[in-house]
C-alpha cells in the first residue's frame, strides 16, 4: 500500500515549483499573459532544460521517460503557478508521437521536442464543442493523406513545427510542418495563459499515427484534472493569505467566523481531490480498463471545483481581486479553460454515466 | 390582488406615451443637443427630476412611486433618456438638497441636473474596503484652503468628471467616526492624478485617484467638520434603497432562453437537455419568487407599509440570481467562454459576451458592501440576531 | 397595483393564526402526530366554526365563497403550525364538488362539509408516483359508473363520507360514502400530521364530475406551495429563536457569525417566496391561463425550499432539533409531504419547461 | 501508486482467511456464546485487541496499519465479529490505558474487553451542546464517597450499560475547564434514573441519565481531581480519528445506483433520467475524491507522515456526501418517502428505509461536534486562520 509521490515525484515537483517561483512573479505572469503571443521563450527554455517538455518522451529520444502520473503532478505544479504557454499541447502531442510514431517519426520529432527546440500541439476540437473523438468529422480521403477542413481551439498552431490532429473514425494523423499548408485565425482568448487559435487545412499532408483518438483525449482530461487541483488549491491559499494580511473594522479579515467558515467550506470542496487526479493518472499508466472513466471523473469534477474556487477567492478579495493587475483574475480565467477545453463537465458526467452502464450510449 | 395600476395611472400612462411618442424618437439617441432638449421638456412635463425644487431645475413633484414607476417603464420603452445617470444625480444632488448650504445647492445642482457636470465619488480607499469609516487621506485647513493629500479607489469614470465629493480625515485626533468631513473639490488641478483601473473584463470602468497637496476652498464642505460620516450616511441610504432592478434580470432570463435554443449541446439545441431545462427551470422559480417579492414590496411601500425583512435580503437576493444566471450561461456557451468578452480589435462579439455577465455577477457581489456585510445587516436588522461582539454574556 | 394581502385575508390570516396558538401548542400537535389517526375532532370543530373547512364552498351552500387566494393565506397559516388532519384532502375535494358538482351534489355535500359534519377527500396517486391527471389508469368501465382498482397516498380515506377520484383521461368522478365498497390499507405515515393510505375500490358506484382533473391538481399545487412557505418561514422563526436563547461557551449562539451568516442565507432563501404563492393562488382564481404553470413553478420552488429550511433548522438546532419529543421534526417530515405529495419538484420543472414550449411533452 | 497490501500483508491476508474459514461460519451469529469463543480464539491469534497489553486480555501486537486494515476487510467479508462494539471498548479502555491507576485497569478492562460490561458515556448535558466544558453536575465528596447531582443526555444505550464514565464539575471555585473530574460509576443504583430518547426516525438510541444523590467509591476517578477534562480528551482523540469510514459510504452508493435501477420515474427507470445521472455522476466525483483522499492519508500514516489540513476536513467531507446522498434517494424513492422508515408493525419496510439515511445524514452533522465546530477547527488548524477574538488588532 503506497498510495503518495516517490521521493522522486516531489523532488519533480518542488523543482519546478522553486523554478516558477523564481522565474514568473506575479509580474511576470500578467506581462506575458497581457502579451500578445502569450509565451515566454526564457521560461520555455528553462522548462525545458529541466526536463518538463521531454517527460513523456523516453529516454532514448532524448526524454526523460517518466509517466502520466509524472506529467499530472507537474501539471499540478504548473497549475498552481497558472503557468503561461504552449506546454499542454506540446505534452499531448508528444505523447501521441511516443505512442504512436513509426520509428522514424519518433527519431525525428522526440529528440527536438524534449529539447525545446521543435514545439508541437494538438488540433480536436470541431466547432459546437465537438472535442469528442466520435464527434470528429474531419476526414482522410481514401486517395490518401491530404487533410481539408478547419479544426478550432487549436492550442498555439502558428508556432508548431508539428501537429496531431484528430480526424473522423477517432483516429489521430500527424502533420509536419503545418504552417506551410495551414490558415491560423488568432482567437481572443480570455485565458491569457493558453492561447488557442481556428486552423483551417488546406490540402495539408499528413501521415497516420498508431494511437487512438481516445487515449490522447484521456491523456488530456488527465492533464487538465492535475492543472486544475494545481490551480484550485492555489486559489484556496491566495484567500487565506489576503485574509491574513488585510485588516477592516480593526481586524485581520481572517479572524470574523463568517469568512473563515467560507474558505473552510472551500478547502473542504478543494483538497480531497488530490487523490483524485493521481489515481486517474495511474489508472492512465497501468490500468487501462478504469482509465477512461477514471479520466472523465477527475476532470468533471476537479474542474468544477476550479471554477468555484476562482469565483470563492474573488469574492474573499473583495475589489481588489477584481482589478486586472492584481492578477488573481489569471486562476479564475485558467479554470474557465480548463473547464471547457475537451468539454465542459457535463458531458464528462454523461460519459462516466455510460461506461458505468447506467445509460445506453 | 391587483398588478394593474388602475384607471388613474393608466390614463397618465397614456399621457406619458403621448409625450413620448410626440417627443422623442430613438435616433435622436446619438445627438446630445437633442437629449438635452429632450431631458428640458420632459421636466417641464414633471416626468424627471421629480423630487428636486423648481428653483434648481427639478420639477418638484409630489411623492408617487407608482407615477415614478409608470414614466420608468414608458421611457425604457420608447428608450428615451431618463436623468443623466452617474452618481452626481443620484447622489450628491439629494445629499446637497438634505445638508448643503443653499449656495452649495445653487451652485452645484442645476450644472449636475443638466448634465453639463459629473462627479465622482471619493469614498474608498485602498485598504478600506467595506469598512469606509476608515478613512485615511487627509486634509488640512491652511490659509483659507484645504490641502489634501492621500489616495482613492473605485472612483467610476473619474477622468470624465469635473467635481468630487469625498470623505477626507480633517480631525486626527477625534475618534473614527467623527474625524472625517465631507467635502466638494474640483478634480481639475495639478494636485490630482486620475489613473484608470483595468477590470477583470478587460474593461476600465474605475479609477484610483491620488491627490498630492490637492487644494479646495475652506467652504466646499457640506455639514460641519467631522461630521462627513453621517452626510455620507444620507448618499448611501439613497444609493441602498431602489428594488433591485428585476426587470433586468427577468430580460437577461429571457435571453438565456433564447441562447439555449440556439446553442449546440451534444449535437442538439442545448434547451432540448432535461439537465439544461432543469437548471432553467430551477432558476426561473428564484426569479419568479423575486419578481413577486418585488411586487409586493412596491405594493407595500405604496401604502406606506412596512415589507419587513425582505428589505434587507433584495441585494443578497439578486446577487444569487445573477451568480445562477453567469454560471449557466457559462455552461450552455460551451467553447465561446473560452473567448474574451470585450476584445475589440474587429472581432465581432458573439456569445462570449455572456462571459461579462459571469464576472459581472462577481462584480455585484462585490460592490456597495460585500455579501458578508449584506448576510450581517440581514442577520442583525432583519432577523434581531446580536451584533457582533454583543450577546457574549460576559 | 396591490400586490398583497387585503384587510379581510389579513384578519382571515390573523384569525387562524390566534386559533391554533391557542389550541395547538407543541405539546398537542405531538399528541396529534403520535395518535393512530392524526385527527382531532376538537380543532376540527374549531375550524369548522371559523369556516375554514368551507372557505372554498359558495354562501348559498354554507361556506364563505371565497378563492383560491384566501384558502392559500390560510394553508400558509396551517403550515405554519404543521396544523394536522384531513384538510387538504377536505378542502380540495370541496373545490371539486363545487366547481363540478351537479346542483343536486352541491346541495347535498357542501352543507355538511363546510360545518364540518361531513368529511370529503380525493384519491388521485397511483402506482410508481402517477400523481398527474395524464398518467391515471383507473378506469370507469363504458357500461356505467363504476370502478374498480387501487389508489394509493389517499388522505384520510376510512373518515371520508364522500370522494373525489382521478380516473382514466384526467376526469374526476364522486364517490358518496366510500366506506361500503372500498377497503383501506393505512400506511405508517412519515408525517403525523397528514395520513395517507391505500385503498382498492371493488364495483364501487361513482358518478362524474364535471371539472378537471388538471384543475384540482393545479388547487392541491397552489395549497401546497402555500403550506411549504409557511413551514419554511417558521423553520426560520424557530432557527432564530433558538439561536437567541441558547447559549455556548458564554455566548448566544446567534452572536456567532457563522450561524448568523447561515440564518441569513436561509432567510434569503425562504422569504421572497411569499409573493410566488400568493401569484400562484391568484392566477388560479383569475389568470386560467397562466395558472397551470405559475402552480407548478410555486410548488417546485417552494418545496424545495421547506425541506431545506426544515434541515438546516434542525442542524441549527444541535442535538435537541433530533429528539421526537422536541417536535423540531414535525416540520420536517411535513416538508417531505408536501415535496413528494402530487409529485417530486423535478417533475413539475419538467412539466414547467413542457408548458413554456422548452421542450416536447 | 500501489494499492496492493504486498507480498507480506497478503500472505497475512491468507493466513486471517484460513483462520476464519476455519472457526467462523455466519451462522454462528445468533449464538452469544459462540460469538465469545471465538472472539477468544481470535484474540489468540492476534487478530484483535491489537494494541492492549495480554495481562489485561489483548493481543498486545506491534502497532501495523495494514494488518489492522487487512483484518478488517476479512472479517467483515466473512461477517465475522470483531472486538465488540460500543464506546467501552473504543474509549474508556484507551483512557484507562493512558491514565487509569492499575487496579483500575485490572478491575475495569478485562471485562470490558470480553462484553460482559458495557459503558455509557457522560458527557454532553441538556444545554452544553459542542461546549463538553460547561459541565453542571456536580460531585461532592462526603464520607469517602462522590455523591453526585444533575442530568446527562445523549448517552448511547445506557438502560443496558452497567457503567458510566462521566464529566463531574467537582470543584466548583476553580476555573471552567479546571474544575472537571473524570468519574467512573455504577449506573445500577437507586440515585440513578435512565429515561429512553426518541429520536427523529422513531427509534431511541439516546438516553437522559439523571444523577439524584448517586453514589461511586473516592477512588473511582481517573487522573487526579479537576483533570477530567485533560483526561476526556485523550478519550475524545481516540473517538475522533479514524479515516471516516469512506467503505460505508461506497456501499451506499452501490446501493443507491441500485436503487436508481429500481424505482420508476415517469414512467422509466430513474437511472435513465438524465438529470437523475448528472447528480449521480456529481456525487461519485466527491465520493471518489474521498475514497483517494482516504487512500493517500492511510498510506501517509503508514509511513509516519502528515497528511496535511485534509486530516482536519474528513468530518465535513462525510457530511457533504451524506447529504448527497441522502437528498438524491429521497428524490429517487418519490412515494416511498411517505412513509415511516422505522415502522415495525407487520409492515414491510422496503424504499422509505432511505429516509434513514435522510434523517441519519443530519444526525452525523450534529455528533461528535457540530459542522460549524469542524469549520472552526479547518479554518484554524487546517488553514492557519485566527482563533476567535485573536487577529483584532487591538
Amino acid at each position: 500500500m503506497k498510495f503518495e509521490l516517490s521521493e522522486q515525484q516531489l523532488a519533480l515537483q518542488d523543482t519546478v515549483d522553486r523554478l516558477l517561483q523564481e522565474r514568473l512573479d506575479r509580474q511576470r505572469l500578467l506581462r506575458i499573459f497581457d502579451s500578445d503571443d502569450g509565451h515566454d521563450a526564457e521560461l520555455w527554455q528553462a522548462l525545458a532544460e529541466m526536463g518538463v517538455l521531454g517527460i513523456l518522451a523516453p529516454e532514448e529520444h532524448g526524454g526523460i521517460g517518466l509517466g502520466m502520473l509524472d506529467a499530472a503532478v507537474v501539471a499540478e505544479i504548473l497549475g498552481r503557478h497558472a503557468a503561461p504557454g504552449p506546454i499542454l499541447g506540446h505534452t499531448l502531442a508528444t505523447l501521441a508521437i511516443a505512442e504512436g510514431g513509426s520509428d522514424e517519426q519518433r527519431e525525428r520529432w522526440l529528440p527536438a521536442l524534449a529539447a525545446g527546440t521543435a514545439m508541437a500541439t494538438v488540433a480536436l476540437d470541431e466547432a459546437d464543442g465537438r472535442w469528442q473523438p466520435d464527434e470528429w468529422r474531419l476526414a482522410v480521403p481514401a486517395t490518401g493523406g491530404e487533410l481539408s477542413g478547419g479544426k478550432t481551439n487549436v492550442l498555439y498552431p502558428a508556432m508548431a513545427d508539428v501537429m496531431v490532429v484528430g480526424v473522423a473514425g477517432g483516429a489521430l494523423v500527424l502533420v509536419e510542418n503545418p504552417g506551410q499548408t495551414m490558415a491560423v485565425r488568432h482567437l481572443p482568448c480570455l485565458d491569457g495563459t493558453r492561447r488557442v487559435a481556428h486552423v483551417d487545412f488546406d490540402a495539408t499532408p499528413c501521415q497516420p499515427l498508431a494511437t487512438s483518438g481516445e487515449r490522447l483525449r484521456d491523456a488530456a482530461l488527465v492533464l487538465l484534472a492535475a492543472d486544475a487541483f494545481g490551480g484550485a488549491r492555489r486559489c484556496v491559499d491566495l484567500a487565506v493569505e489576503y485574509a491574513l494580511e488585510r485588516e477592516q473594522f480593526g481586524r485581520l479579515i481572517g479572524s470574523f467566523q463568517g469568512l473563515k467558515h467560507q474558505l473552510a467550506n472551500l478547502a473542504v470542496e478543494v483538497e480531497p481531490a488530490r487523490g483524485l487526479y493521481w489515481y486517474a493518472a495511474h489508472a492512465f499508466d497501468a490500468l487501462p480498463e478504469e482509465a477512461p472513466r477514471m479520466a472523465a471523473i477527475a476532470k468533471a469534477h476537479i474542474c468544477d471545483r476550479f471554477v468555484h474556487a476562482g469565483r470563492e477567492a474573488t469574492q474573499a478579495h473583495g475589489g481588489i481581486g477584481y482589478t486586472w493587475e492584481y492578477g488573481l483574475h489569471v486562476w479564475l480565467k485558467r479554470a474557465v479553460f480548463d473547464k471547457v477545453f475537451m468539454g465542459v463537465p457535463s458531458v464528462h458526467r454523461r460519459r462516466s454515466a455510460v461506461m458505468a452502464g447506467w445509460a445506453a450510449a | 390582488m391587483d398588478l394593474s395600476y388602475g384607471a388613474e395611472y393608466e390614463a397618465f400612462r397614456a399621457e406619458v406615451r403621448a409625450f413620448l411618442d410626440e417627443s422623442w424618437s430613438p435616433e435622436d439617441r446619438r445627438d446630445p443637443e437633442r437629449i438635452r432638449a429632450f431631458r428640458g421638456q420632459a421636466t417641464e412635463r414633471g416626468y424627471l427630476f421629480r423630487n428636486i425644487p423648481r428653483r434648481f431645475g427639478g420639477s418638484e413633484q409630489p411623492l408617487d412611486v407608482l407615477k415614478g414607476q409608470v414614466i420608468t417603464e414608458e421611457f425604457r420603452r420608447a428608450r428615451a433618456p431618463m436623468e443623466p445617470p452617474g452618481i452626481g444625480v443620484s447622489m450628491l444632488v439629494p445629499t446637497l438638497l438634505e445638508r448643503g448650504e443653499p449656495w452649495q445647492q445653487e451652485k452645484f445642482i442645476p450644472p449636475t441636473l443638466a448634465g453639463e457636470v459629473d462627479w465622482a465619488q471619493g469614498y474608498s480607499e485602498p485598504g478600506s474596503g467595506s469598512d469606509l469609516a476608515s478613512v485615511r487621506t487627509r486634509g488640512e485647513l491652511v490659509d483659507g484652503e484645504w490641502v489634501i493629500n492621500g489616495q482613492k479607489i473605485w472612483t467610476s469614470n473619474a477622468q470624465n468628471c469635473k467635481y468630487m465629493f469625498a470623505l477626507v480625515r480633517t480631525e486626527p485626533d477625534a475618534p473614527k467616526h467623527e474625524g472625517i468631513s465631507y467635502l466638494l473639490l474640483d478634480l481639475e488641478q495639478p494636485g490630482i492624478t486620475i489613473r484608470p483601473l483595468k477590470m477583470i473584463t478587460g474593461q476600465s470602468g474605475f479609477n484610483e485617484v491620488f491627490f498630492d497637496d490637492a487644494r479646495t476652498p475652506a467652504d466646499w464642505i457640506v455639514g460641519k467638520r467631522g461630521e462627513g460620516w453621517q452626510v455620507s450616511r444620507t448618499t448611501l441610504k439613497h444609493e441602498r434603497t431602489g428594488i433591485g432592478g428585476v426587470e433586468n434580470y427577468l430580460d437577461q432570463f429571457d435571453k438565456l432562453i433564447a441562447l439555449a435554443g440556439s446553442c449546440t449541446r451534444n449535437g442538439r439545441p442545448a434547451i432540448e437537455d432535461p439537465v439544461i431545462q432543469d437548471r432553467l427551470a430551477e432558476l426561473e422559480g428564484y426569479l419568479q419568487a423575486h419578481k413577486f417579492s418585488t411586487y409586493r414590496q412596491l405594493s407595500m411601500n405604496l401604502g406606506g407599509k412596512d415589507p419587513g425583512p425582505v428589505s434587507f435580503m433584495n441585494k443578497l437576493v439578486v446577487t444569487d440570481i445573477g451568480h445562477r444566471i453567469a454560471a449557466l450561461a457559462q455552461e450552455i456557451i460551451g467553447d465561446d467562454s473560452l473567448l474574451l468578452p470585450s476584445y475589440e480589435h474587429g472581432h465581432k462579439v458573439g456569445n462570449e459576451r455572456w462571459m461579462n455577465q459571469f464576472f459581472g455577477s462577481l462584480g455585484v457581489s462585490i460592490a456597495g458592501g460585500t455579501s458578508n456585510i449584506q448576510r450581517n445587516i440581514i442577520a442583525e436588522r432583519g432577523l434581531g440576531l446580536p451584533r457582533e461582539g454583543q450577546g457574549d454574556g460576559k
